[in-house]
């Protein structure tokens, strides 16, 4: 008895149990309805675009540990996100070729190259959707109306253009509330953003169905709440200021908050930890920023959507944040930086 | 013969047209200082400055060569010009305030020869700016200089400590993550 | 799982107890585990067939033999005096003769000398006693007293006490506060000792008074042990100015800092000490050593030890003689089949034992047993993701991502001058909540001694 | 005309800019000697600070400043070292070339571990946890944090987990000596070739239980090289200041603590030591 | 660090001609080994067409003035050395500027201000500071021969492949059928920020198998 | 001292200044030299490739017209002939057809496209009183989407019969130009846009909208001026 080998290791030995795969996995949890929304709203088309974004960025995360002689890290689920939200924020009829594009350069472009997860300054899925956004801009603003008829039977022929080569787009293509206000002023009804009934990105059409997978996340403790709660505040108290100043120009601060991709963004992908700042004011000021930019794109710039972006830019931000925001250290003054 | 409102002529040169990510302009420093957030935001602020000195200079420069009837001793004189100049507020600098020198001052040389300067005194001249509208597009492009150098640093200073493939690292990876800048940057299209 | 402090408090009734207004920031929440011992009453424990008593047991010098091999020697006698002021003496902890004088294994991994006792065969509870100091004894005599009985820190640092209450000059004692937070899950010493030692303890607090002329005395207990509270405050001597405080539960308010901030609202400057805010911290079972010690001028011999983890058979709080062989007190207790890890302390600050050879020294508070069955191991450690759970949780708000990061870099000049190493003081909030399950503590554990050897090395620069 | 005016504005250009080169020129010349330059490029840029200066260029500056002989750089090659010397006019010195040696030879083979570490792999971070898991408290962790601290590729950890020094590659900069947590590493000349490799402060059956090649103090080597080797806790201590160009010390060493280190990087073990034939590793725990 | 112990025994040996010509190309290639003269690289490689005639202007400046530069060495003295070389450089570029205006108007409305900033391209003045002011004539202008293929190469290889994949073209001349569809991204700024990296990237994958190698 | 001889030690503050003067202004002179030399050669045939670029816009936005005589905005509101611009002022081309007769005016025009401003040459006939004719001078809007504004028929179209009618009374444009979506167009007054270069072919329609609001009128005032074509005097 008790001639057995210890084990040694440091304190602390006990540990809180939650680790990085389950958070992981959770948020995969909280993006299963929009996918299953999603497909019941634009059809089988909008199916395999989210399974071709999934495939090649698992795949690639894969291929590249192979090659790279590392264990496969696609056990964590960082990469299983990435291929869900690639895949949730192309347009329902874009083409699979380009889709595996996107997916591919999300893991190498956005994360292998920068040494893997932890590591990423940007969103890996929002930069497979910038190159994607610059590189096709025609396919990628090439929209399909939610609920259309025969879209569980219809393949489009834009999904399953030949490799390389221009999609053909047949039938009917509808416009985003977003591009429908930016470029006519037209806007549309709150309750059909909220519900999802519109057209736009495979999966940011449902503003309540993202908001119930965020506050899973947010009572599971696996989300910063801060974020979304700055973003989506900041937006809509920006933009109430502008409608109460001229609301014939400015559109209402409601379809501001349920319109085009900000509730999917502001919950799901300027939420996404590595790129993210780390303590609790940096975070505020992490999402003040981004909603301030998505307000001042939507409104001033040149692009209908400006949430892709406003993320991004709120990546390459927070490295700075975290060196300017840093919490005072217990028993040090406060004029110390 | 340019009516852009001075706010278009900031936008545009600081965030629409970043001189580094949009007209590849200062690449050499970009590369080169945003190593360091400390060293980057101080390049930063000494470009700001001599872009400043550079665009009056270039401003009057031009003038008198209108007057002369010699175009095509613009580019000779603007960069013997600038750089005499860069080189008389160092020195002036140096003597003045040493703690500005220290902060500013060992940039000026690197920054004298560097076509983000050179740059700003050519593309005022073919917009054909007024003094004021060369100011604030001298700020202007400094300002998107010193946000594209600061923003770069950050990133570098975190992907320092990242396990990055050895066949990205060095040049290449910087080149990626500007790359990737410039991308983001492309939000900004149409603003101003 | 922790108590609601704030109403508990209202519903008692005891006129002293108040609740502190602030706790300090940030801290995480265990799972407490002190359910199966704290019930349980102390235990005599009997002698082991060999006692090693090491001579490095306390922080400070060792201490130096003054027993020769064969000599013997009667429970309570000197066997080793201090080495200077940074140091205390042994006594022995059992009748017996001394076999040998020889290296033995500390829980550190040093080496150090060590006393081997032989007990005699019928060798009884017995003690040898001294000159007993009196209550009103000058200070400097207390505090000689305190180290004369080789008293240290019971609480688990094993620091000197008497250096500890020697208040340097130009500073005053405001608050003397006694420590039974006992923030460490599993652990019920203190709870114990505090149920059933509370006359020792307030014997002691005299001398504490005495030896610091401090003006107030704070009892500060975690909500956890409301019995304790009720009834320290409810024996309180009316001519002590004793409060008792009950404050909400929380890791790692323990800590010397921690506490101080949770009781008084002041901040110790970071490489203070706690004079610096007028406030001295003594741990409730080393307070109760004093008043059970002094008043006979005995050195202390044994000391309470809670024994329990899911690898442990019987679980219980025992008085263990300082030096039994820990072998022989598994052996004793029980310890399953299958032992896997076994810590001297808690399991948030407690260290491996690698070996069972070593003995029970004087800051052994508790010792916890998980077997392989339970031993939950997540040994996949993932790469940060900055998920700031560590920055949320560190109590004098670090940020613990960035260091591990620059840690595992070995950037350690770095982590010192920006991100403020050495203030950490390893309570392993942030490992505990990582969900990379990154080893920070032991990151930071040595950056922090090369951070310190570099300091000591300073002049030559070295590329 | 435009000729004219080309040749007037850029020769008032030119002359503007000569002038003001010229009076920068003037004030503010500082002089620094040229041939630290040229000593500086001379040198290996190694900055290893082995020569005690915190750099190359702070050498090179000791060095025509004649502080230094151009030998104290052992990283040069003997060549570049004459180079230097011919270059600056002075001898070049005779520094007898130090390396780092081991003092462990207990490798996975032949020593136990008692306990399994879990933690950041690194032999500064086994050592915090209890000391680490190996037997012997003194021994060698093998997680090679020398290897890597070594910017010149001398450290090589061999197949059982144990630090060898090539000989040839070390500059004895003292970086292995620095990180080692169990402090086995110190810089000697190469001449020292009869080597005690143990630190076991334990004696007899103790020192075995953890390790096969470990000193049990026994003693031996002391009582056939009395004037060279004297038992000092337990370990015999080589007084380096004698004669110690003999192997007699090792020839009844029983387990083979006290070697002859070759200058091939081979290690003679006296004909008397345990020979040890075991390739695998040592259970943990077992002994 | 032990990289810089083989530094100073390169040979000494004088290299041939050959070899001061070669090293610009490849070893030595200024854009994708020394990591210079970035701006035009980026800037003005979206089309083969631009790449091509800036790389050509910009090595007909720099076998120009490092001829100059090689000629007057003797006469310029150490303080106005700089100052010297930059009005050589400033002088070719602002002839090179009217010829490429009096070629095609268009060429030089697609190269804009690029060939005006050939003044600031550090090839220029590096290689006239570090190689022509202190060899001969012949060498220097094999050297600048070198370096400045060596820069038009890359500019081409840059070029190429983001005329290619942006435009589907090769100097305006459709390569990829018409059912292409064209990364826009490629003649974008961000396009050549990444199509250089990818370069490097080659170069690197060759450099590390050659090494373990 | 003695040891420096053995190094090549560049000799530094003995360098006479008269010296530097010399080579600095020497290589000052071969500098001027060279480039008068490559200016004087070069002048003539880049005017003329300029002056022919030129001409080219105008012809392409005035259909008809084979020669153009360039006329500046004074500060009284009057245009006069001139043959290089001079300051700041608003330039027109007055183009005219092989037998002399005023065809129309090509107005220069720019506003913020997508990336950057966007300089346009627009023709606009008096007689119709409308734009006859459009030309992208200088854009950097993407290749393949914005610069669709120069290669898409159906919005080149737009400006083969844009009206710019003026009231009754001439003083101001009756409908400014405004941009439409695609296949949005039902005036004559609107300029259809390009789906997918949205962004780029509104600016155009907002260039054009702003300039003809203050040029028109103005033109059509004088329009008298611009008929006797000074070449043909």
């Amino acid at each position: 008895m008790l001639s057995k080998t210890l084990h040694i290791s440091s304190s602390p030995h006990i540990n809180k149990g939650i680790s990085t795969d389950t958070i992981m996995r959770n948020v995969v949890y909280a993006l299963l309805p929009m996918v299953v929304f999603a497909v019941y709203a634009f059809g089988t088309n909008a199916l395999f675009v989210i399974l071709a974004s999934l495939v090649a960025c698992v795949g690639t995360e894969h291929l590249l540990c192979v090659w790279s002689g590392k264990p496969s890290t696609i056990s964590d689920g960082s990469a299983v996100i990435t291929g869900l939200l690639l895949g949730l924020t192309l347009p329902p009829i874009f083409p699979i070729w380009m889709t595996i594009i996107g997916g591919i350069l999300s893991i190498a472009l956005g994360k292998f190259v920068f040494g893997g997860l932890g590591s990423n300054p940007f969103n890996p899925a929002l930069v497979g959707r910038a190159f994607l956004q610059a590189a096709f801009p025609v396919a990628i603003t090439t929209w399909y109306p939610a609920f259309s008829e025969g879209r569980f039977t219809n393949f489009s022929g834009s999904v399953f253009a030949f490799p390389f080569s221009t999609p053909i787009v047949d039938g009917i293509t509808g416009a985003t509330p977003l591009s429908a206000f930016k470029f006519d002023k037209v806007t549309a009804d709150s309750m059909d953003l909220a519900l999802g009934l519109v057209s736009g990105s495979i999966g940011e059409t449902s503003a309540l169905l993202i908001a119930l997978g965020g506050i899973y996340l947010i009572t599971r403790k696996m989300m910063n709440w801060r974020i979304p709660v700055s973003i989506l505040g900041t937006v809509f108290v920006l933009s109430g200021i502008l409608f109460l100043i001229d609301p014939k120009l400015y559109p209402s601060p409601f379809f501001m908050l349920f319109s085009g991709g900000l509730m999917l963004g502001a919950m799901f992908m300027a939420t996404d930890m590595v790129g993210s700042p780390i303590t609790p004011l940096g975070v505020v000021i992490y999402g003040v920023f981004i909603g301030l930019l998505v307000v001042v794109i939507r409104i001033w710039g040149g692009l209908p959507e400006g949430v892709m972006y406003a993320i991004l830019l709120g990546n390459a931000l927070s490295p700075q944040i975290d060196n300017l925001i840093r919490p005072r250290i217990y028993g040090t003054k406060k004029t110390k930086p | 013969m340019n009516t852009e409102s001075y706010w278009t002529i900031l936008i545009n040169a600081s965030l629409v047209n970043n001189f580094v990510l949009a007209y590849f302009l200062g690449i050499c420093p970009f590369l080169g200082v945003s190593g360091k957030m400390e060293t980057a935001s101080k390049m930063g602020g000494a470009v700001t400055f001599v872009m400043l000195i550079s665009s009056v200079c270039a401003y009057g420069i031009h003038a008198l060569l209108v007057a002369i009837n010699a175009p095509f001793l613009e580019l000779i004189s603007y960069i013997v010009v600038i750089a005499a100049t860069v080189q008389l507020v160092e020195m002036f600098i140096k003597k003045m305030s040493p703690a500005l020198f220290r902060a500013l001052g060992i940039f000026l040389p690197l920054i004298t020869t560097n076509c983000a300067i050179l740059g700003l005194a050519l593309f005022q001249t073919s917009k054909g700016y007024d003094l004021g509208q060369s100011l604030i597009f001298a700020i202007g492009a400094g300002l998107g200089f010193t946000l594209a150098l600061v923003l770069m640093a950050g990133i570098r200073e975190q992907l320092e400590y990242a396990e990055v493939p050895d066949v990205v690292k060095g040049t290449a990876l910087t080149l990626l993550a500007a790359g990737l800048l410039s991308l983001t940057f492309m939000g900004f299209s149409g603003l101003g | 799982m922790w108590i609601n402090g704030s109403r508990e408090g209202k519903n008692s009734t005891e006129a002293v107890l108040t609740f502190a207004s602030n706790t300090f920031k940030h801290g995480v929440h265990p799972p407490e585990n002190k359910d199966e011992t704290n019930k349980l009453p102390i235990r005599q424990f009997p002698f082991a067939p060999v006692i090693i008593l090491p001579m490095t047991q306390h922080i400070g010098k060792p201490a130096v033999p003054v027993v020769r091999e064969g000599q013997e020697v009667a429970r309570g006698q000197l066997v080793a005096k201090a080495d200077g002021y940074m140091s205390v003496p042994m006594h022995a902890p059992v009748s017996g003769t001394v076999r040998k004088i020889t290296n033995v294994p500390l829980i550190g991994g040093l080496v150090s000398t060590g006393i081997f006792i032989e007990p005699f065969p019928f060798s009884g509870q017995e003690v040898l006693e001294g000159e007993p100091i009196s209550l009103h004894a000058s200070p400097e005599k207390i505090l000689q007293g305190i180290q004369d009985a080789g008293i240290v820190g019971l609480g688990g640092a094993a620091f000197p006490t008497h250096v500890k209450l020697k208040i340097p000059e130009g500073k005053n004692c405001e608050y003397l506060i006694i420590n039974g937070i006992e923030c460490e899950p599993y652990l019920t010493t203190d709870h114990r000792v505090m149920l059933e030692q509370s006359d020792d303890i307030f014997i002691g607090i005299r001398y504490l008074l005495k030896a610091t002329s401090a003006k107030k005395v704070l009892i500060g207990i975690e909500a956890n042990k409301q019995d304790a509270a009720d009834l320290l405050s409810s024996k309180t001597p009316i001519d002590l100015p004793i409060q008792v405080k009950v404050v909400p539960v929380k890791y790692p308010q323990g800590a010397e800092k921690m506490l101080i901030t949770a009781l008084t609202g002041f901040e110790v400057p970071s490489g203070g000490l706690p004079i610096d805010v007028g406030a001295v911290v003594v741990n409730v079972a080393t307070t109760a050593e004093i008043g059970r010690l002094l008043p006979h001028g005995r050195g202390i011999q044994e000391r309470v030890v809670t024994i329990t983890g899911p690898g442990i058979k019987k679980k219980g709080n025992n008085l263990i003689p300082i030096g039994t062989p820990l072998r022989y007190v598994l052996e004793q207790v029980g310890a399953v089949e299958n032992i896997s890890e076994v810590y001297m302390g808690g399991p948030m600050m407690g260290v491996s034992a690698s070996n069972l050879d070593i003995s029970i020294t004087k800051g052994t508070s508790g010792i916890v047993v998980f077997g392989d069955d339970n031993l939950k191991k997540i040994d996949k450690i993932y790469p940060c993701i900055k998920c700031g759970a560590c920055v949320d949780a560190c109590p004098i708000s670090l940020n613990p991502s960035r260091l591990g990061i620059l840690a595992k870099n070995e950037a350690y000049d770095l982590m010192a001058e920006q991100y403020h190493l050495l203030d950490c003081f390893e309570c392993g909030s942030c490992s505990y909540v990582c969900p990379s399950n990154i080893p920070l503590v032991q990151y930071f554990r040595l950056a922090k001694g090369i951070v310190r050897k570099r300091k000591a090395a300073k002049p030559t620069v070295h590329a | 005309m435009t000729i004219i005016t080309a040749l007037l504005a850029l020769g008032g250009l030119t002359l503007l800019l000569a002038l003001m080169l010229i009076l920068a020129n003037k004030k503010l010349y500082v002089y620094e000697d040229p041939r630290i330059d040229v000593v500086e490029s001379m040198l290996p840029h190694a900055n290893c600070g082995a020569c005690g200066y915190p750099g190359c260029r702070p050498f090179a500056e000791a060095l025509v400043k004649g502080d230094m002989s151009p030998a104290k750089c052992t990283v040069n090659s003997e060549d570049g070292r004459q180079a230097i010397a011919a270059y600056l006019g002075v001898d070049a010195g005779a520094e007898e070339k130090r390396v780092a040696r081991l003092a462990c030879a207990g490798g996975f083979n032949v020593a136990i571990n008692r306990a399994k570490y879990a933690g950041i792999s690194s032999c500064r971070g086994e050592a915090l946890i209890s000391g680490g898991g190996k037997g012997c408290s003194w021994g060698c962790l093998g997680h090679g944090d020398c290897e890597k601290v070594c910017d010149f590729d001398a450290i090589t950890m061999n197949a059982f987990g144990i630090p060898v020094v090539d000989e040839a590659k070390c500059t004895a900069c003292g970086d292995c000596v620095e990180v080692c947590p169990k402090d086995l590493f110190s810089i000697h000349p190469v001449s020292h070739r009869l080597w005690v490799a143990c630190k076991s402060l334990e004696a007899g059956d103790a020192v075995l239980e953890d390790c096969e090649v470990g000193c049990t103090a026994c003693g031996k080597c002391a009582m056939d090289a009395p004037n060279l080797i004297s038992m000092v806790q337990n370990l015999p201590l080589i007084d380096y200041s004698k004669n110690h160009q003999t192997k007699t010390p090792i020839q009844r060493c029983p387990t083979g603590a006290i070697v002859w280190l070759e200058s091939d990087g081979n290690v003679t073990k006296g004909p008397e030591s345990k020979k040890i034939i075991r390739k695998g590793r040592l259970r943990v725990g077992e002994s | 660090m032990s990289a810089g112990i083989t530094k100073h025994t390169e040979p000494k040996a004088d290299p041939s001609s050959t070899d001061e010509f070669i090293k610009g190309l490849w070893r030595e290639n200024p854009v994708f080994v020394q990591v210079v003269g970035m701006c035009p690289t980026l800037a003005v490689s979206n089309s083969a067409q631009n790449a091509l005639a800036m790389g050509l202007a910009t090595a007909f400046v720099l076998v120009m003035s490092n001829i100059l530069v090689s000629a007057l060495r003797n006469f310029i003295p150490k303080e106005v050395r700089i100052a010297s070389f930059i009005l050589v450089i400033a002088t070719f570029v602002t002839i090179v500027d009217y010829a490429i205006q009096a070629i095609s108007v268009d060429l030089h409305k697609n190269l804009g201000a690029f060939i005006a900033l050939i003044v600031v391209n550090c090839i220029i003045l590096s290689r006239a500071e570090a190689f022509a002011s202190k060899n001969g004539i012949g060498k220097s202008i094999l050297d600048a021969m070198g370096m400045g293929l060596g820069f038009v190469f890359a500019l081409f290889c840059l070029g190429a492949v983001r005329e290619i994949l942006g435009n589907g073209t090769l100097f305006g001349i459709a390569v990829l059928p018409e059912s292409f569809e064209k990364w826009i991204i490629m003649i974008l700024p961000a396009g050549g920020f990444f199509t250089l990296a990818a370069w490097l990237l080659l170069f690197n994958f060759f450099k590390l198998k050659k090494a373990k190698a | 001292m003695s040891q420096q001889q053995t190094i090549s030690t560049p000799s530094t503050a003995d360098t006479s200044s008269k010296k530097m003067l010399t080579a600095m202004v020497g290589i000052g002179v071969i500098c001027a030299l060279l480039i008068v030399l490559v200016y004087d050669g070069t002048k003539e045939r880049i005017e003329q490739l300029r002056a022919e670029a030129l001409e080219k816009a105008v012809f392409r936005v005035l259909p008809g017209v084979s020669s153009s005589q360039m006329f500046e905005l004074g500060a009284d509101g009057v245009f006069k002939p001139v043959n290089k611009p001079e300051g700041k002022n608003p330039i027109v081309f007055a183009g005219y057809n092989d037998t002399g007769e005023f065809l129309g005016v090509a107005i220069e025009g720019s506003g913020q496209g997508y990336a950057d401003i966007i300089r346009i040459l627009y023709g606009y006939s008096p007689e119709t009183q409308t734009i006859v004719g459009f030309y992208v001078l200088e854009s950097k809007e993407t290749p393949g989407l914005g610069d669709k504004i120069e290669k898409v028929d159906h919005f080149l179209a737009n400006f083969t019969e844009l009206s710019a009618k003026l009231t009754a009374d001439f003083s101001k444009i009756e409908n400014q130009i405004i941009p439409v979506k695609q296949g949005a167009k039902s005036n004559p007054w609107e300029v259809e846009g390009i789906t997918g270069a949205t962004i780029s072919s509104r600016a155009i329609g907002n260039i054009i909208g702003e300039s003809t609001a203050t040029m028109v009128p103005l033109i059509f005032a004088q329009k008298e001026s611009f008929k006797k074509n000074p070449d043909q005097k």
